[in-house]
């Protein structure tokens, strides 16, 4: 039988990101795939060498531009752990609230690279379309589209007054709107449904042996999402993870829409239960120990290991961002699929490389 | 002069083959091979510069002729019988001995012993199958001479067999001339007779366990022919009561029992052009040397198969059996060129190719108009000279880089760069206008437009073809290198027969109107007069001349540009990860180590694999050959 | 000799025609995807650009097939606007689809190689389709001749509906628009990169782009014989066939090839049949 | 950080053993060097959203075993580890022998503040 | 006046391509951004096409690695001239953040010639749809100095 050897990636127009993998084909049939990554390692974890404590919330913020936000809540979270303060309920709200905005860019812009993989360009213009009223709230409100900057070790820097808020609240009001407009065009699809249903099928049991994260986890039907480990403001607010259980690309799309609509949710309850009070609390010491924390990320959990001894400079800073989860079952997933479902079922995992790697 | 033409046609061969026999010099071998192709080439030439016309020839060296070619006719059966026995197998004994019992009852009770008039008649379809025979079939017995050369040393032979291998191979020239001339059904089917035993020598040549089964497999099919054919006879003189060709086909109406005839002579021709579901016949003969694959599938044999349908086309032209065989070809040459669609080895998609091909010529006998049939006869010559080239290039690049499957030959042009550019020349003539098969092609969709399912399944077939040639020729100039590679080194008598069969396809389809106007037309008129569609009409040759011109002009440019191109050397794209030297396509692969590209062409197996259709399809074949023999009776 | 000179001003009308209509489709796509859009003459400036750009080459024989392609496609408007022979003129077309192949396989590049194999499973779906297009033309008319079937004097959808379907699949895949376009695509971002235009740049790309525009008057010529009697009918039938294709477009992600064979082609094959049927019994 | 057990390196396959038996998902490996011979491997467990911890504190130049024959998705961070630390796991599904994130021409084992030869494999 | 034609179209049909070189994908979706309704750069004929092979401008956003130089190179190669090459974001232009960071190579120019310098972290759509035309500027200014 004839072979094809294609490399896909590190440059691939339907992977914004650096990643390769050496696809086998046969009669355009994936036989084999492995992949090679290193293209966008930088080693920031080891710049804690170089920048103190309180410096390193801006070097974790760019672990991963899509999410950056997240990123921050989860270091700042660790530390103040560590440091035995809570941040004040305030700004436990705003970073719920900011969090949840990431989230809802990030899936919507996902919809959209989802869409384009499948060369349906137009349904990717029209996810974009709607996500850009997100990156609006995110420039209204902290001044920068992308990387918002929010978070500092005990609380956050920036503060939303009333008018934002409603503002904010009919902007919700649209997005809502136009994403209930896009489940027949685009979910309820009948090409969409060609492909994607049964495509990348994986059970609730091989997924979480393959250790899979986040959306990939829950299209499965395995009902696991660190916000249901309440940190932030979940202790307070109501939650309930988004499951499908096809387990196909197709789930997980389902997955992420409804999480888009559910995270409109959060915010909205959010911001009507936003209580009063300070942004951040002082820290006063140097942190020491070891300590785990872990948040859900758009793309699933991110988990931070951080250990200090006392100094201004933490020792090790390790970062396992849920991308990173999600290769082993990606790969587990390749073998059998078409070429032409590369793509969807490499973009179905919501890859992100520059986390993956850091 | 035409008789002393004719003799030279047909008996020279035998002289010759007898030649080779005996004489177990190599040199004298080669000359007399040379002689005889050079002599056959020759004669047929001018046989065509003297049109048609009808002989009788009375005595061959005192002897009269008649009764010998009958004895001839039954001492090849009792040869055959022999070799049932010797290898103690049962269908041979049956199937001669269904053929030897009721030949014998035939030749005693028929009641005029005397000699048909006349009993050779060189029309155009005759003519046309005498220069295909004599020329593309010398060109390869030509090629055979280098060829065995290399095939007997590749095999390490104690003494050489090539005596047996040549006496065969112009043997079956000399009966294949015969069997197109003759005009008394039992003097053509001593002939037909005679290729079946030829072809089960050369498939057999190389001995073994596979080529020898093979053998014996095509002669249990070919004989199963046989029998089919001894029986239309009888079925024939009874409803006609003539062994005259000429007069059957252009007897008009003959009843029921001559269309049961016509039955069983399509029946005996499609064995032998090995159509659905006796193809496995053809895909064994793969195992013989080449210019034997060559030779059965180009000039010989199969189209002997094709031949004997077409030249009774005119008596059962528009009636219901008619169509069923329009149908049964259209299907075998859909489905046969889906079957090639799935074969990655060479030989294999030639030998599919050819299958399909041969249908569309049955189906062109089915439709039976005018333009159909023309459309059959082009075929025949474009066929034969595009497929013999193809087969010659398969053998010569196989001798060379030592396989035959086409993933083997991506790249050719680098190591055999002429051989290379023949090939694709060869497939192009295959697959594009303004080449004869196109042509021919084109007429034939435009006869069948009146046939739906026929229509479909030509359109549908030649779609199928689009991909087996396309891709085929595509790789094999799939080069790397950016200099021009060195010049190949190859005997000169493996050259030319590939150069001047290259060159011949090219310019026999630029003299296609005149293919036409000498050989073709003159076919169409009595029962089958009529208009053969846009190629026959007077503007054909104004079509063709000027849309083969502005093509050449085109053609030209674009290797004067191309040539001149002043363009910097380009790496291959991919993605960003390629490393080495442009030569060697390769990219830096997980681990960081290098990974050749490789690129496979598409087989599907799940749609066109042999193992999964070949029953199924074997199956619908049967069915409609029963259907067939239906449409005979109504 | 009004049909040569007709086939002529054709050749030279047909890239201007092409190019614009290719402009108002990347216009109209853009207004559809709530975008502006590029200005209408756009396609023009791209393939000027590419003439200017450095020419950079594989091999000779990728060049070469090239030119053919193009020289295919001319060849084929010219003889369609000269009224010859629907079916030669298509095999015409096929020298220069089938040379587009040869040249995507000319070079050792995966995506390329793959974008061919892709693309003769195109040529697979889309010809006998159209073979069965030309039949029906020929059955309703009585000529393959693109002259007669053109003064033929009731408009042909009428008797064909369910053909013109088929010949909008066709259009479809010839057009490389959703869903069909697996070979290589308008849009950048595809899994075979550019496919059988992956290994073509500067002004060999240009050639194959000026093919395309070729093909596009052809295939569009082809619809405009099913309503050849008014030109008011041919205009709207023209206009509604392409607005049809961009809103498909629009409206669909790009299915798989295994798709095209097992369901369109299928589906084709059985609508042509249906028509065919009805139109030997009537 | 509660709910940490230390093991040896020849516990360390049956223990991930009987974590997966329990129904336990493996959440990574983090790894921080301790002093110039040693670093901590530590093996993060979630089952139902609390997590537990295995302690392995290792050799730099011993081999650890791998365990990405009982959890495939070891096998990423496995080899990030012998990338970055230089150290070495044996019987990996698949060894990317440190070409994972790094170029031959970057220095070895950038996150070891002490340096020390890499233990090649065998 | 068909060299003219070519001339002036070459400033209106700039195609990019753009290379994610270690970026954080801030800069990345800011450039895919641009290509969406409300920015929308194929109002100036910018196409991105995915291909070396078919682009005029090279966008390279984020920092340049050891492993990733010899993708941006060979990318950069594959282009025929004339082209250009824009760097975007902090990282693409000095290595940002993680400057100091041991995988990291520095900026763009650390491997290429960059024609246009587009800060920012990440740069707005707007700023990069500025550099690309800059980039055309710069490409014409090349022409006239080659003649």
């Amino acid at each position: 039988m004839a072979r094809t050897i294609i490399p896909f990636g590190p440059q691939h127009p339907v992977l914004p990101e650096p990643l390769h993998l050496k696809l086998v084909l046969e009669d355009e049939i994936v036989q084999e795939a492995l992949p090679a990554v290193g293209y966008v390692h930088r080693g920031l974890e080891k710049l804690t060498e170089i920048r103190d404590f309180n410096q390193m919330v801006q070097i974790v913020e760019r672990v991963c531009g899509i999410c950056s936000m997240i990123h921050a809540q989860c270091y700042c979270q660790g530390l103040e752990e560590m440091l035995g303060i809570t941040a004040p309920p305030r700004a436990r709200y705003l970073r719920t609230i900011w969090s949840e905005l990431h989230r809802m860019h990030s899936h919507l812009l996902w919809l959209g690279l989802f869409a384009d993989g499948m060369g349906f360009e137009s349904q990717f213009m029209q996810c974009w379309k709607i996500r850009e009223r997100i990156m609006d709230v995110n420039e209204a409100t902290t001044g920068n589209r992308v990387i918002v900057s929010v978070n500092v070790v005990g609380g956050v820097r920036r503060d939303l007054n009333d008018g934002q808020l409603r503002w904010i609240g009919s902007i919700l009001d649209q997005v809502e709107a136009e994403l209930k407009a896009l489940k027949k065009p685009l979910i309820d699809d009948y090409t969409v449904k060609k492909r994607t249903v049964g495509k990348g099928v994986l059970t609730a049991e091989q997924v979480y042996e393959l250790g899979a994260a986040g959306p990939t986890l829950r299209a499965s039907g395995v009902a696991q999402d660190m916000r249901m480990t309440r940190y932030a403001a979940f202790d307070e607010l109501v939650f309930t993870p988004v499951v499908e259980t096809e387990g196909d690309c197709h789930a997980r799309l389902k997955v992420r829409y409804r999480e888009l609509l559910a995270s409109i949710d959060i915010v909205r309850a959010a911001m009507r239960a936003l209580p009063e009070g300070e942004l951040a609390v002082a820290v006063k010491d140097k942190p020491a120990g070891e300590i785990v924390t872990r948040v859900e990320q758009p793309r699933g959990e991110l988990l931070y290991y951080l250990k200090a001894s006392g100094k201004k400079n933490l020792d090790r800073v390790r970062i396992r961002t849920p991308t990173f989860a999600n290769i082993p079952p990606l790969l587990a997933m390749l073998p059998g699929v078409e070429l032409a479902d590369v793509p969807v079922v490499v973009l179905s995992i919501d890859p992100c490389i520059s986390c993956t790697e850091r | 002069m035409e008789n002393t033409l004719l003799f030279v046609l047909i008996f020279l061969p035998f002289a010759a083959a007898g030649l080779c026999w005996l004489v177990p010099s190599g040199a004298v071998r080669r000359g007399v091979v040379l002689v005889t192709a050079a002599l056959l080439a020759a004669a047929s030439l001018g046989l065509f510069g003297r049109g048609a016309f009808a002989a009788t020839p009375e005595s061959l060296l005192g002897l009269p002729l008649n009764g010998l070619i009958t004895l001839a006719d039954f001492a090849l059966l009792l040869v055959i019988l022999g070799i049932g026995l010797k290898r103690k197998n049962r269908w041979i004994t049956i199937l001669t001995l269904l053929q030897l019992v009721p030949l014998a009852i035939f030749e005693l009770t028929l009641p005029e012993h005397g000699p048909i008039a006349p009993a050779l008649v060189i029309d155009g379809l005759s003519l046309i199958m005498i220069l295909v025979i004599s020329i593309v079939g010398s060109l390869i017995c030509v090629f055979a001479l280098p060829y065995m050369e290399a095939h007997e040393q590749h095999l390490h032979l104690r003494s050489s067999r090539q005596g047996r291998f040549f006496f065969f191979l112009v043997l079956f020239l000399g009966a294949m001339n015969g069997l197109v001339a003759a005009n008394n059904i039992l003097w053509a089917y001593f002939f037909w007779e005679l290729t079946t035993l030829c072809s089960f020598a050369l498939i057999g040549h190389d001995g073994g366990e596979e080529a020898t089964a093979n053998a014996v497999r095509a002669l249990v099919m070919n004989l199963f022919g046989g029998v089919a054919l001894v029986c239309g006879i009888i079925f024939l003189y009874g409803a006609a009561k003539t062994l005259s060709i000429q007069d059957v086909v252009q007897a008009g109406s003959l009843g029921t029992m001559a269309f049961v005839a016509f039955a069983l002579i399509a029946l005996a021709g499609f064995t032998k052009a090995a159509q659905l579901p006796f193809q496995s016949w053809l895909l064994g003969a793969m195992v013989a040397p080449t210019p034997v694959s060559a030779l059965l599938h180009s000039s010989t044999m199969v189209k002997a198969g094709v031949y004997i349908v077409l030249r009774f086309a005119p008596a059962f032209a528009g009636s219901a059996f008619a169509d069923c065989l329009a149908v049964a070809g259209g299907f075998t040459f859909c489905v046969a060129t889906g079957l090639a669609l799935g074969q990655s080895n060479g030989k294999r998609i030639l030998a599919y190719s050819t299958i399909g091909n041969l249908g569309l010529i049955m189906a062109c006998a089915g439709i039976g108009t005018p333009a159909a049939l023309a459309a059959g006869m082009l075929f025949i010559v474009f066929h034969a000279v595009s497929k013999g080239l193809l087969f010659l290039c398969v053998g010569a690049i196989e001798q060379t880089i030592g396989s035959r499957d086409i993933e083997d030959m991506r790249g050719l042009y680098d190591r055999m760069p002429r051989t290379a550019v023949i090939t694709v020349i060869g497939i192009v003539t295959m697959l594009l206008p303004p080449f004869g098969v196109l042509m021919a092609k084109w007429m034939a969709i435009e006869a069948a437009a009146d046939n739906l399912p026929v229509v479909v399944l030509i359109a549908m077939g030649s779609a199928l073809g689009v991909v087996v040639w396309g891709r085929w020729a595509g790789i094999l100039m799939s080069s790397s290198r950016t200099k021009k590679a060195w010049p190949e080194a190859q005997p000169a008598l493996l050259r030319w027969p590939l150069a001047v069969l290259a060159g011949g396809a090219v310019v026999l389809s630029f003299l296609l109107p005149a293919v036409y106007a000498s050989l073709v037309a003159p076919m169409l008129k009595g029962p089958i007069a009529g208009s053969a569609g846009s190629l026959a009409s007077g503007l054909a040759a104004y079509l063709i001349y000027p849309l083969f011109l502005v093509l050449a002009a085109g053609f030209l440019y674009a290797v004067i540009a191309a040539r001149q191109a002043r363009a910097a050397v380009d790496t291959v794209y991919l993605a960003g990860a390629q490393a080495g030297p442009p030569e060697s396509p390769a990219f830096t692969g997980p681990m960081d180590q290098p990974v050749v590209v490789s690129a496979g062409n598409y087989y599907l197996p799940s749609i066109f694999g042999e193992e999964r259709l070949t029953f199924p399809l074997n199956v619908i074949a049967v069915a409609l050959i029963i259907i067939m023999a239906g449409g005979a009776l109504i | 000799m009004t049909s040569i000179l007709l086939g002529i001003l054709a050749l030279i009308l047909a890239p201007l025609a092409g190019g614009l209509i290719a402009g108002l489709d990347r216009r109209v796509t853009a207004r559809v995807q709530s975008r502006f859009g590029p200005p209408i003459l756009q396609p023009f400036y791209d393939v000027a650009k590419l003439f200017g750009k450095e020419p950079r080459m594989g091999n000779v024989w990728q060049i070469f097939c090239a030119y053919i392609y193009l020289l295919g496609a001319a060849v084929s408007v010219f003889l369609f606007f000269a009224g010859a022979d629907l079916l030669l003129l298509f095999f015409v077309q096929a020298i220069g689809a089938v040379f587009l192949v040869f040249g995507a396989l000319a070079r050792p590049s995966p995506y390329s190689q793959i974008g061919a194999q892709r693309e003769l499973m195109q040529i697979l779906t889309y010809e006998p389709l159209l073979i069965l297009v030309f039949v029906g033309l020929a059955k309703a008319t009585g000529s393959f001749k693109v002259a007669a079937i053109w003064s033929h004097p009731e408009p042909l959808l009428l008797q064909l509906p369910l053909l013109y379907l088929v010949l909008t699949t066709a259009l479809t895949i010839k057009l490389r628009k959703s869903p069909f376009d697996f070979s290589t695509s308008h849009h950048g971002h595809q899994e075979i990169v550019k496919g059988v235009l992956t290994e073509y740049s500067g002004p060999y790309l240009g050639l194959i782009e000026l093919a395309h525009w070729y093909e596009v008057v052809l295939v569009l010529g082809i619809c405009a014989l099913f309503w050849s009697t008014s030109l008011v009918g041919l205009l709207v039938l023209l206009a509604v066939t392409y607005a049809a294709e961009i809103f498909v477009d629009n409206t669909m992600a790009r299915l798989t090839w295994r798709w095209m064979l097992g369901s369109a082609l299928l589906a084709g094959l059985a609508l042509s049949f249906l028509n065919l049927v009805w139109l030997y019994l009537a | 950080m509660q709910n940490v057990t230390p093991v040896t390196i020849a516990e360390l396959k049956t223990a991930c053993q009987a974590a997966k038996a329990e129904g336990c998902r493996l959440v990574t490996l983090s790894c921080a060097e301790l002093d110039a011979e040693t670093v901590d491997i530590i093996y993060h467990f979630d089952k139902d959203l609390s997590l537990k911890h295995y302690r392995l504190t290792a050799k730099k130049c011993e081999p650890v075993p791998s365990i990405s024959d009982i959890y495939f998705a070891a096998l990423l961070v496995e080899n990030e580890i012998q990338d970055l630390f230089g150290l070495s796991f044996s019987g990996l599904v698949v060894d990317y022998k440190q070409t994972l994130y790094l170029e031959a021409e970057v220095r070895k084992t950038p996150f070891c503040k002490y340096s020390v030869a890499i233990a090649n494999k065998a | 006046m068909l060299k003219d034609f070519i001339r002036s179209s070459r400033a209106k049909s700039p195609w990019i391509i753009h290379f994610d070189c270690g970026s954080c994908n801030g800069c990345d979706i800011e450039t895919l951004a641009c290509l969406t309704p409300l920015y929308d750069v194929e109002r100036f004929g910018i196409v991105n096409v995915g291909n070396p092979k078919h682009a005029d401008v090279l966008l390279v956003t984020g920092t340049v690695n050891h492993r990733n130089k010899h993708v941006l190179k060979n990318l950069y190669d594959q282009m025929p001239s004339p082209k250009a090459v824009v760097a975007i974001g902090a990282c693409g232009l000095t290595g940002g953040v993680f400057r100091e960071a041991y995988n990291v190579l520095g900026g763009v120019d650390k491997v290429l010639p960059v024609d246009v310098y587009v800060p920012g972290c990440p740069p707005k759509p707007e700023a990069i749809i500025d550099g690309v035309v800059l980039a055309l500027k710069k490409f014409a200014e090349k022409q006239q100095a080659a003649g």
